[in-house]
């Protein structure tokens, strides 16, 4: 039993796999929900899909770097969510309740 | 050779050749910085500097060297380097006069016409066209020609698009649009003929006598190329089926705008077909004449024929220039020394008197509003001398032997016969239809008696008179003593055939000749052929 | 044991992802996102990234959530959607493609390479032990010396955000909105 | 004397360009005699050339003059020069003999119209252009003339510009010509391939040399034969001249009888040594559309009430004779019939002008009648014209007929039995036109008030200087057969001194039955014009039998408005469906590239929908291609 | 062995020099930011003036580390993160220049449109540093950084106009895909890092270099690859991630738009070129094919429906999407081996394009008047009798746009056409320029409405055109340089030329 535990250690292949599935599912979620936060926050799942790659990564490189990306990514993702949140606030402001949806006044 | 006539041309210390260009240029910046309150000073100053313009093509045209086969009065420098761009101007007999011919129709234009409003840019846009046209005639640098072949879109542009008549819009558009769409592909023959070259000249250049001299392009490149640059002309022409942004952009035009359309714009493309099409791909141009005078003759027809059933004489007009630039592009792609003459005679024999043709359109419509065949009725009647030049103008471009059109028609026909019988055959037909359609226009036009309408449509007036005067003398010498033209055109077009043959092995079938001189004849033989190579610039 | 967790971490993180899709009321995907969230800090314990899990609790799941549950509540826009509707027809099998396409993809990539992972690596790090404080200092010594760069543009990236912030919700003074 | 040949153009051409400047400042009747005595000042040069060149030997009657190299471009060397010979020296005497009488006639003829000035200006500028066709050296100097009489013939048949019928019948003549004209160029591109030439002497001398093939030779005749058929109104480009009529009746006379029609009878008189050349079956070709003509139009101007149009049918039917002349190898009898046809039809229309100015403008011959006693001069020299016509000895029409019908006799019998019935047919109708006009009872009071004239309508003869004239041409109607005899060798003057032109391309019939009994044939002449007349007269004038004048003879067979109907409808339906094509097609499929690119644009814009998630759907599978790409290049391909 | 804790940590050495400019421009930023925020107001044009000055030093430095490079070659500082050669350094001075521009062209407008003083000009600032760190990056960490830093300011930018809900919306549009995209670009540098084990752009270069792949062991890389191409391909608006553009260049403040038209595009592209030239030079196989097909995707996708729009700012957006595909057959030129037409073709373009569009829209954000929306052909009705010379200055941008001879454009276009040529690309030469020619329709549109549509009832009740000093300043110095470069294209070409030699 233990050997086959053993032998069935994840790999770094397999945390790569269960990445890129979330990855999936966040992509997934950006395309069929409306409401522009819960978008946002598929954006944010697939970030996480990413840095679970790169630690992953990092591992099997032996490669610090890898750890440190994920850092800056983190970074970045408040960044992000501040100014986000801050245009989404804006919007919701003028106009509360909507969804991405009504939000096509420019098109064609 | 092209060194020798830049060394000839360096003798002299004015460079007339970019004055030409700069000259019209200066005059529409001039024209623009007059000021508002005094109209008269801006029209002078537009007038002076084309006048200028003019005068300096004169001076070209007298001292020009006759005989000479080469490119003169050549000013070459150094533009883009990194490009091997440069500026490179030169005048042989094949552009001299047409250079001349724009030099002298554009005064006339200017002074012959009047756009009604916002005289101010209307006549900056025409100088600048002069200056935009003059440039392509004395370009020997590929991008050098295309900047100037492409720029001159603008102001005809606007001139048609703000001074034209009710449908101007969209003429002017199609205008735009469809000769650079045949543009577009001619740059990219440009580059790509450049670089191929380069591996045989050991640089980038884009200059013309460069390439000419230095590179041969297989002959399947050739072809490619060849027809790069030849959809171009061949929209400019305009040849059969690319022509009828002609109607449109002609009618629409306003009446200088037609003169200078009609006058110089599209022997754009006529000799760009000669200069840049034959000279630069002599193989392609022999391999695919049969296409070009097919394209020819039928466009000689049917220009004739729907020229027929217009109701609009401009656009009665403008078709009979589809049928005209046929015979032009039939002289060209004959490749023997009388019909490329004959093409070029007839590039500025249409110019003059299809230019004519459009001012005294252009005068009917001042008159009577209207360019409607069917409005018009009786104007012999109530005005003699209108009708007098009107029909001189008309005769000439009908082709009647004496005046300037027959010349530049016959040695097109019989230049193309012993290398093009049966294209020949069928094109002639259109000097039939010619007098069809133009007698036709002129009996409902001028014959009859007058309606009320037209019962009082102004006689002829001295300044219009003034203007017409050159055309017809142009019309009445040309014809009786072309001479003096051809003379300088000759030696040209007969090393542009030298190198076709030289190049494409394409040989006209020797003439015989009967008693007297045959030692023009440099048949096909190589010797010969190389001996003449030596005038070429 | 790896196994275990790595199981136990791919669930909570699936489960939470799929949570954040499908849960029509924004607090509930909120909280899904909390949840995956916390699947990848185990997972990054799993990889001997201690310092990154810190932060990923501490900075997602207690930072980011929570602005996110404050802006929901803020706005009040908490309503439920219904995602049974769909207005674009062919949004959900467009979304299925790329979904499929995307996990499918890559999947296959990384199978195809992963004998090659980590051959490029040039450099040999010793294998990380155990101590804890290890990782950080890897971490600091990657930050300031091939970072360093990087680490102080992130300032420039705050102030952006901070001035956007700004300048986003700042009130609308003389009044009247075009549009 | 003859380097003084340049004058002979010059003098008109200086007198177009005196009327063109001051035409209206000198005003009626300045004008006219200014172009008057240029005209007469020509032919007194011509004379005198012609004096020089009788002088000379034989083989030294050629003289050119180069004045300018006019097209010098690669191996064409076309100048603009003059050949005196002995064939234009007799073309340019009566252009220029005939043509300055015509001026004075037309003095007379054109007394106030208001364009007074202006006709004469054309008509100078005609006799011009004639003379460089006739005098041209080589083949293009003659086209210059050749397409100038067009135009000037265009200008004066239009002349009355306002009458709509006047400017169509302009309008078609020039086309018509025009047709010709293709052919003229044809010819003139195939000798000079073929020779390398356009100049007569190069050309003649190539044929003479064997240089021209007779392929080529023959292309060149037809080709020049089909420019003749043009100007010369024959088969089947013969509708213009009809029409022609329109023009004011000097202009008839002069252009569309005596001098521009002949036109080309002289070309292929000048360019006999390549029809020689040529297959044999060319000049057949020429004879019988020349004889096919004749009778034709024979036949239509049995039936014409117009008495110009009875003229402008003989003339087709005349100008018949010379071709069918021409292409049985008789070029002198040719030529003869020419001189001798512009003697007797210009008096005839001369005639016929001043019986329709005495009219007031009336040309219908049913409305006159019993005109000889109010018009003695005109009568009588009318009827000078009709004898020579009809072929009556001593008149000149009949010897120079007589030729020609020796000549096709000798070619072919039918030939001959064809064009003795169109001399038949022609003593017939001209009788007819006599006496219509000129005999039986007045019927011109019936119609005097839909003529115009007011009050008293009485016809009245002409004034002197339209008589003076018509006398002249009469005396030359009546001896101008002196110049070719038939009795004896030594009477034929023309012969001799044509002899050096048309010595190669001359047939040769001695020998033949036709030329062993000449007389036999000249008797049957004799007899089928008397008997012409003597059925005429017993129609006419004894209304001894019923006049036979069908209304298909009278609408000319139909082939003109047959010819109208098909320009008019099916033609000109071809001519719509080309510029609807050019409308819908050629230009649509422009139009049509645009409105491609604009619903393209309609179409993808659909996809810009504005949401959001539309978008990032789109790029995701963009991304999923993009990956499918990249998978494939690395793990498949 | 020991643990290497105690040692010195590997401080790499700093080039101050190298990043000086963003130093002064950020330094500028925080000045502005803080005088903005305790002074009292300023008169509104000192703001874009004091950032104008701000901007020249940073030039002059510029300038100073061109000569330096041409001296001294490329190098890559702090650590090989920050590469500081003549790519990077003209993609600085387009940046700047362009910075300053719109800095200059937003006077008017924030005053117009009454909206903040400081915080815009600090913003662009920013942005234009996260564009100055994104083009020269030499790290994917400082790629993703700068990317990010721009992005974000952009997002900010677009969404600035408070008062109008079209900007709001053209921010959110812009974020959530910005994001997106962001996202996939990410995973692509960290499946390359996994592939490669490095996210220096030189190592991995080198890297790639030397290894052979066999059977698919390249398969992560290649993925990496294509999901980096989607992230730079969003940025440059390239066909297919192009569908923000049209949407947030109109909706988005007019000197925002140009912004980003010009700073944005200009670093995206130079970031561009640096990946693929630096780090993925030996897998140009696998890349070139895709930036063919965008390439000739974008230059019909873009002329094509710009053509059917009547939105000027939206065709604009549609043409700058054309404009791109243009600059890419010169990325995809520049893939062919031993290629040296490619990558300065590009850069010319980019130098040229930028300072033409922010001429562009500048024109266009006088005319759309207060309210920012006047920015159909209706309100460029009559422009040539209103103001004339503003007519003109467009007419010159609008030609330049279509390529027309003696314009900047003209120059641009020839370029990337003689890469393509130089390559044997013909198809692509010739695609686009007929392209282009469609893509006329709609500078002609533009140019019949100004000059030739003739006035319609309302039109004179219509607010006037106002043309401010620092907005006409702009327009000449544009037109100025417009014309200037397509006649004496010779230095520009010369420096682009020079950029040939990459950090590696």
């Amino acid at each position: 039993m233990s050997a086959l535990l053993a032998a069935a250690t994840p790999t770094t292949t397999w945390y790569l796999i269960l990445a890129a599935v979330l990855f999936g599912i966040g992509a997934v979620g950006v395309l069929v929900r409306r409401n522009p936060l819960v978008m946002f926050m598929c954006v944010e799942l697939m970030l996480n899909a990413v840095n679970l790659s790169f630690v992953a990564l990092a591992k099997r490189l032996g490669d610090i770097g890898g750890q440190t990306t994920v850092f800056f990514v983190m970074v970045v993702a408040a960044a992000e969510v501040v100014v986000g949140l801050g245009i989404i606030v804006s919007i919701m402001r003028r106009r509360p309740g909507a969804t991405a949806d009504d939000i096509t006044a420019l098109k064609g | 050779m092209s060194l020798l006539a830049a060394g000839g041309g360096e003798v002299l210390s004015f460079p007339i050749l970019t004055a030409l260009v700069l000259v019209p240029l200066i005059g529409a910046v001039a024209t623009l910085l007059t000021g508002a309150r005094r109209p008269e000073v801006t029209k002078l100053v537009a007038v002076f500097s084309s006048v200028v313009t003019g005068g300096m093509s004169l001076w070209l045209l007298a001292s020009f060297e006759t005989g000479d086969a080469g490119f003169q009065f050549v000013s070459k420098h150094e533009w883009i380097q990194s490009w091997g761009i440069g500026w490179h101007l030169g005048v042989d007999g094949i552009s001299l006069f047409l250079v001349v011919l724009t030099g002298v129709l554009f005064p006339l234009a200017i002074v012959g016409c009047d756009p009604h409003h916002d005289e101010k840019p209307y006549l900056a846009w025409i100088l600048m066209l002069e200056a935009g046209v003059m440039g392509s005639f004395l370009s020997l640098d590929l991008v050098l020609f295309f900047l100037f072949f492409e720029i001159v879109l603008v102001p005809m542009y606007f001139l048609i698009g703000r001074w034209g008549y009710d449908q101007r819009v969209y003429a002017a558009t199609k205008f735009f649009l469809y000769t650079m769409i045949g543009s577009a592909l001619m740059l990219v023959g440009i580059v790509t003929t450049a670089l191929l070259a380069s591996d045989q000249l050991g640089r980038v250049s884009f200059d013309l006598v460069e390439i000419a001299e230095g590179a041969n392009f297989a002959a399947s490149t050739g072809r490619w190329l060849f027809f790069a640059f030849a959809i171009a002309f061949a929209v400019k022409v305009p040849l059969f089926p690319l022509h009828t942004w002609l109607p449109d952009a002609h009618t629409q035009a306003p009446t200088a705008g037609s003169v200078i359309l009609a006058g110089v714009l599209l022997k754009l493309g006529t000799y760009g077909l000669v200069r840049f099409g034959v000279y630069l791909f002599p193989e392609a141009a022999v391999w695919s004449r049969e296409i070009f005078l097919t394209l020819a003759v039928i466009g000689i027809l049917w220009g004739a024929i729907a020229a027929t059933m217009q109701t609009d004489l401009k656009r009665l007009v403008a078709y009979s220039s589809v049928a005209h630039l046929g015979f032009i592009v039939l002289g060209t792609f004959a490749f023997t020394t009388e019909a490329i003459s004959g093409g070029v005679m007839q590039m500025v024999n249409h110019g003059v008197s299809t230019g004519a043709l459009f001012l005294l359109v252009g005068m009917i419509y001042e008159r009577r509003h209207t360019r409607q065949i069917a409005e018009l009725k009786g104007l012999q009647k109530v005005a003699p001398i209108f009708a007098a030049a009107f029909m001189v103008v008309m005769l000439s471009s009908i082709g009647v032997p004496g005046l300037n059109g027959f010349v530049g028609e016959f040695l097109v026909l019989i230049g193309s016969f012993s290398t093009a019988r049966w294209w020949v055959v069928i094109g002639a037909t259109g000097v039939i239809l010619a007098a069809l359609y133009l007698l036709w226009a002129y009996q409902r036009v001028f014959h009859g008696e007058p309606d009320e309408a037209n019962s009082s449509f102004r006689e002829l007036r001295l300044r219009e008179g003034m203007i017409l005067l050159p055309f017809i003398g142009l019309i009445v010498f040309c014809g009786v003593y072309p001479k003096p033209m051809l003379d300088r055109i000759e030696p040209s077009a007969k090393a542009l055939l030298v190198r076709v043959e030289e190049r494409a092995g394409f040989s006209a079938p020797d003439v015989i000749h009967a008693g007297d001189d045959g030692s023009d004849d440099h048949g096909s033989g190589d010797h010969g052929a190389d001996d003449s190579h030596g005038e070429e610039g | 044991m790896e196994l275990v967790v790595f199981v136990l971490a791919a669930a909570m993180i699936l489960v939470g992802a799929i949570g954040v899709i499908v849960r029509r009321n924004p607090v509930h995907a909120a909280l899904s996102l909390v949840l995956t969230l916390f699947g990848v800090a185990v997972l990054f314990v799993a990889q001997e990234a201690h310092f990154l899990a810190a932060v990923q609790v501490i900075v997602y799941a207690g930072a980011i959530v929570v602005l996110f549950l404050f802006v929901i509540m803020l706005l009040g826009v908490d309503r439920t959607e219904d995602i049974t509707i769909e207005p674009f027809r062919i949004q959900r099998p467009l979304a299925a493609i790329v979904g499929l396409g995307v996990i499918g993809l890559v999947v296959a990539s990384v199978s195809a390479s992963r004998d090659v992972i980590g051959r490029g690596s040039g450099l040999e790090i010793p294998a990380v032990t155990g101590d804890g404080d290890s990782n950080i200092r890897q971490i600091a010594r990657n930050l300031f010396s091939d970072h360093v760069f990087a680490f102080e543009f992130t300032s420039v990236l705050l102030t952006v955000a901070v001035v956007g912030a700004v300048m986003l919700t700042r009130k609308v003074k003389n009044g009247k909105g075009v549009s | 004397m003859l380097d003084l040949i340049w004058l002979v153009p010059a003098l008109p051409l200086a007198g177009f360009l005196v009327n063109l400047l001051f035409g209206r400042l000198l005003g009626e009747p300045k004008s006219g005699i200014v172009a008057a005595l240029a005209v007469a000042g020509s032919f007194a040069v011509t004379a005198g050339i012609f004096f020089d060149l009788l002088s000379r030997s034989e083989h030294d009657r050629s003289h050119v003059d180069v004045l300018f190299s006019w097209m010098p471009v690669g191996s064409l060397k076309v100048d603009l020069a003059f050949l005196a010979d002995p064939l234009s020296i007799t073309m340019a005497l009566f252009v220029t003999g005939i043509g300055a009488l015509i001026h004075l006639y037309a003095i007379g003829y054109m007394h106030g119209d208001p364009k007074f000035s202006k006709f004469f200006l054309y008509l100078n500028l005609f006799v011009f252009s004639m003379l460089m066709l006739v005098l041209g050296e080589n083949l293009l100097v003659t086209f210059l003339g050749w397409e100038g009489v067009g135009t000037c013939s265009y200008f004066l048949i239009s002349f009355w510009h306002t009458r709509e019928s006047a400017a169509t019948a302009g309008k078609k003549a020039f086309v018509t010509n025009r047709v010709g004209d293709w052919g003229v160029m044809m010819a003139m591109f195939l000798a000079f391939g073929a020779a390398g030439t356009l100049s007569y002497s190069g050309i003649n001398h190539a044929a003479e040399e064997g240089i021209i093939s007779g392929v080529t030779a023959t292309a060149i005749g037809l080709m020049l034969f089909i420019g003749a058929a043009g100007k010369s109104a024959q088969l089947p480009l013969y509708i213009w001249l009809p029409d022609a009529m329109e023009g004011p009746t000097p202009v008839s006379a002069l252009i569309h009888a005596a001098t521009m029609v002949t036109a080309g009878v002289f070309l292929m008189t000048r360019v006999n040594p390549v029809l020689e050349v040529a297959y044999d079956w060319a000049p057949t070709l020429i004879a019988i559309v020349g004889v096919a003509t004749a009778l034709f139009a024979a036949t239509i101007a049995v039936a014409q009430t117009d008495i110009k149009k009875v003229l402008a049918y003989s003339t087709v039917s005349q100008l018949g004779f010379m071709f069918l002349a021409v292409g049985s190898g008789a070029y002198v009898a040719a030529i003869f019939h020419m001189v001798t046809h512009a003697f007797f039809k210009a008096l005839l229309f001369l005639g016929s002008g001043s019986v329709i100015h005495g009219m007031h403008h009336e040309q219908d011959m049913r409305k006159m009648g019993a005109l000889r006693a109010l018009m003695p001069v005109t009568a009588i020299t009318f009827i000078v014209g009709w004898l020579a016509i009809a072929g009556v000895p001593p008149f000149a029409g009949f010897w120079s007929k007589d030729e020609i019908l020796l000549f096709a006799f000798a070619k072919s019998p039918v030939l001959y039995v064809a064009g003795m019935a169109a001399a038949l047919l022609t003593a017939y109708y001209m009788t007819r036109q006599v006496i219509m006009v000129f005999f039986g009872e007045a019927r011109w009071n019936d119609h005097s008030e839909e003529n115009g004239a007011h009050g008293d309508f009485k016809p009245h003869e002409s004034p002197i200087v339209m008589l003076i004239p018509l006398v002249v041409l009469a005396g030359l109607s009546m001896v101008g057969g002196a110049m070719q005899l038939p009795f004896s060798k030594d009477l034929h003057f023309l012969e001799k001194w044509l002899h050096p032109v048309v010595e190669f391309g001359e047939a040769d019939i001695k020998g033949t039955w036709a030329y062993d009994n000449k007389y036999v044939l000249l008797g049957i002449a004799i007899v089928v014009a008397l008997a012409g007349i003597a059925l005429s007269v017993a129609v006419y004038a004894k209304k001894k039998i019923a006049a036979v004048e069908p209304v298909l003879l009278a609408n000319g067979w139909h082939y003109d408005s047959t010819i109208s109907r098909f320009m008019g409808g099916p033609g000109r339906k071809a001519f719509d469906a080309v510029a609807w094509a050019d409308r819908t097609i050629v230009d649509g499929a422009v139009n049509g590239v645009g409105r491609v690119v604009q619903s393209a644009g309609g179409t993808l814009r659909r996809g810009q929908t504005g949401a959001v998630r539309n978008y990032a759907a789109f790029i995701g599978v963009a991304v999923v291609a993009l990956l499918v790409w990249f998978f494939l290049r690395g793990v498949v391909l | 062995m020991n643990n290497v804790d105690n040692s010195p940590i590997d401080w790499p050495s700093i080039d101050w020099l190298a990043i000086t400019p963003m130093i002064v421009l950020l330094g500028g930023a925080l000045v502005l930011l803080v005088v903005g925020a305790l002074t009292p107001r300023w008169p509104r044009s000192l703001y874009a003036l004091a950032t104008v000055v701000l901007t020249i030093p940073a030039l002059v430095i510029e300038m100073v580390l061109w000569n330096r490079v041409g001296h001294e070659g490329p190098v890559a500082v702090i650590g090989d993160v920050l590469a500081v050669d003549r790519l990077a350094l003209l993609a600085w001075i387009g940046i700047t220049v362009a910075t300053a521009l719109v800095a200059l062209s937003s006077s008017e407008y924030l005053r117009r449109e009454q909206l903040d003083g400081p915080e815009s000009y600090a913003m662009y600032v920013l942005a234009a540093i996260g564009g100055m760190a994104l083009a020269s990056a030499n790290e994917f960490v400082v790629l993703f950084l700068g990317l990010e830093t721009l992005s974000i300011a952009l997002y900010v930018l677009a969404a600035s106009h408070r008062r109008r809900v079209e900007s709001q919306e053209s921010g959110l549009k812009y974020f959530v895909l910005g994001g997106f995209a962001s996202a996939f670009l990410l995973y692509g540098i960290a499946l390359l890092y996994g592939a490669t084990g490095t996210t220096n752009l030189s190592t991995m270069g080198r890297f790639l270099e030397a290894e052979v792949f066999v059977n698919g062991d390249d398969a992560m890389l290649l993925a990496g690859l294509a999901l980096l191409l989607v992230g730079l391909g969003f940025k440059v608006a390239a066909v297919p991630f192009h569908f923000w553009t049209p949407d947030v260049y109109q909706g988005a403040p007019t000197p925002a738009t140009s912004f980003m038209a010009s700073v944005g595009k200009f670093a995206a592209f130079a970031t561009m070129l640096r990946v693929l030239l630096v780090a993925l030079p030996s897998r140009a196989d696998d890349w070139r094919p895709v930036i063919w097909v965008m390439a000739i995707a974008s230059v019909v996708i873009g002329s094509i429906l710009a053509v059917v729009q009547t939105d000027v700012k939206r065709m604009l957006a549609y043409s700058s999407i054309g404009h791109a595909g243009f600059i890419l057959i010169g990325v995809e030129a520049a893939g062919h081996a031993g290629d040296t037409d490619g990558l300065p073709s590009s850069l010319l373009y980019l130098t040229l394009y930028s300072v033409l569009v922010v001429g562009t829209f500048t024109v266009v954000s006088l005319v759309s008047r207060t309210g920012d929306g006047h920015t159909d052909l209706a309100a460029f009705r009559g422009l040539s009798k209103e103001r004339p010379a503003l007519a003109l200055g467009m007419t010159v941008f609008l030609f330049a746009q279509a390529g027309m001879p003696v314009t900047s454009g003209f120059v641009a276009k020839f370029g990337v056409i003689k890469a393509a040529a130089d390559n044997r690309s013909y198809a692509v030469a010739i695609v686009a320029m007929i392209a282009s020619v469609v893509a006329a329709v709609l500078y002609l549109r533009i140019m019949i409405s100004m000059w030739l549509s003739d006035a319609e009832s309302g039109d004179d009740q219509r607010e006037k055109v106002a043309v401010p000093f620092t907005s006409a300043l702009v327009v000449t110095v544009s037109v100025a340089f417009t014309l200037f470069a397509g006649i004496f294209p010779g230095w520009l070409i010369d420096a682009s030329r020079d950029a040939l030699v990459l950090v590696r």
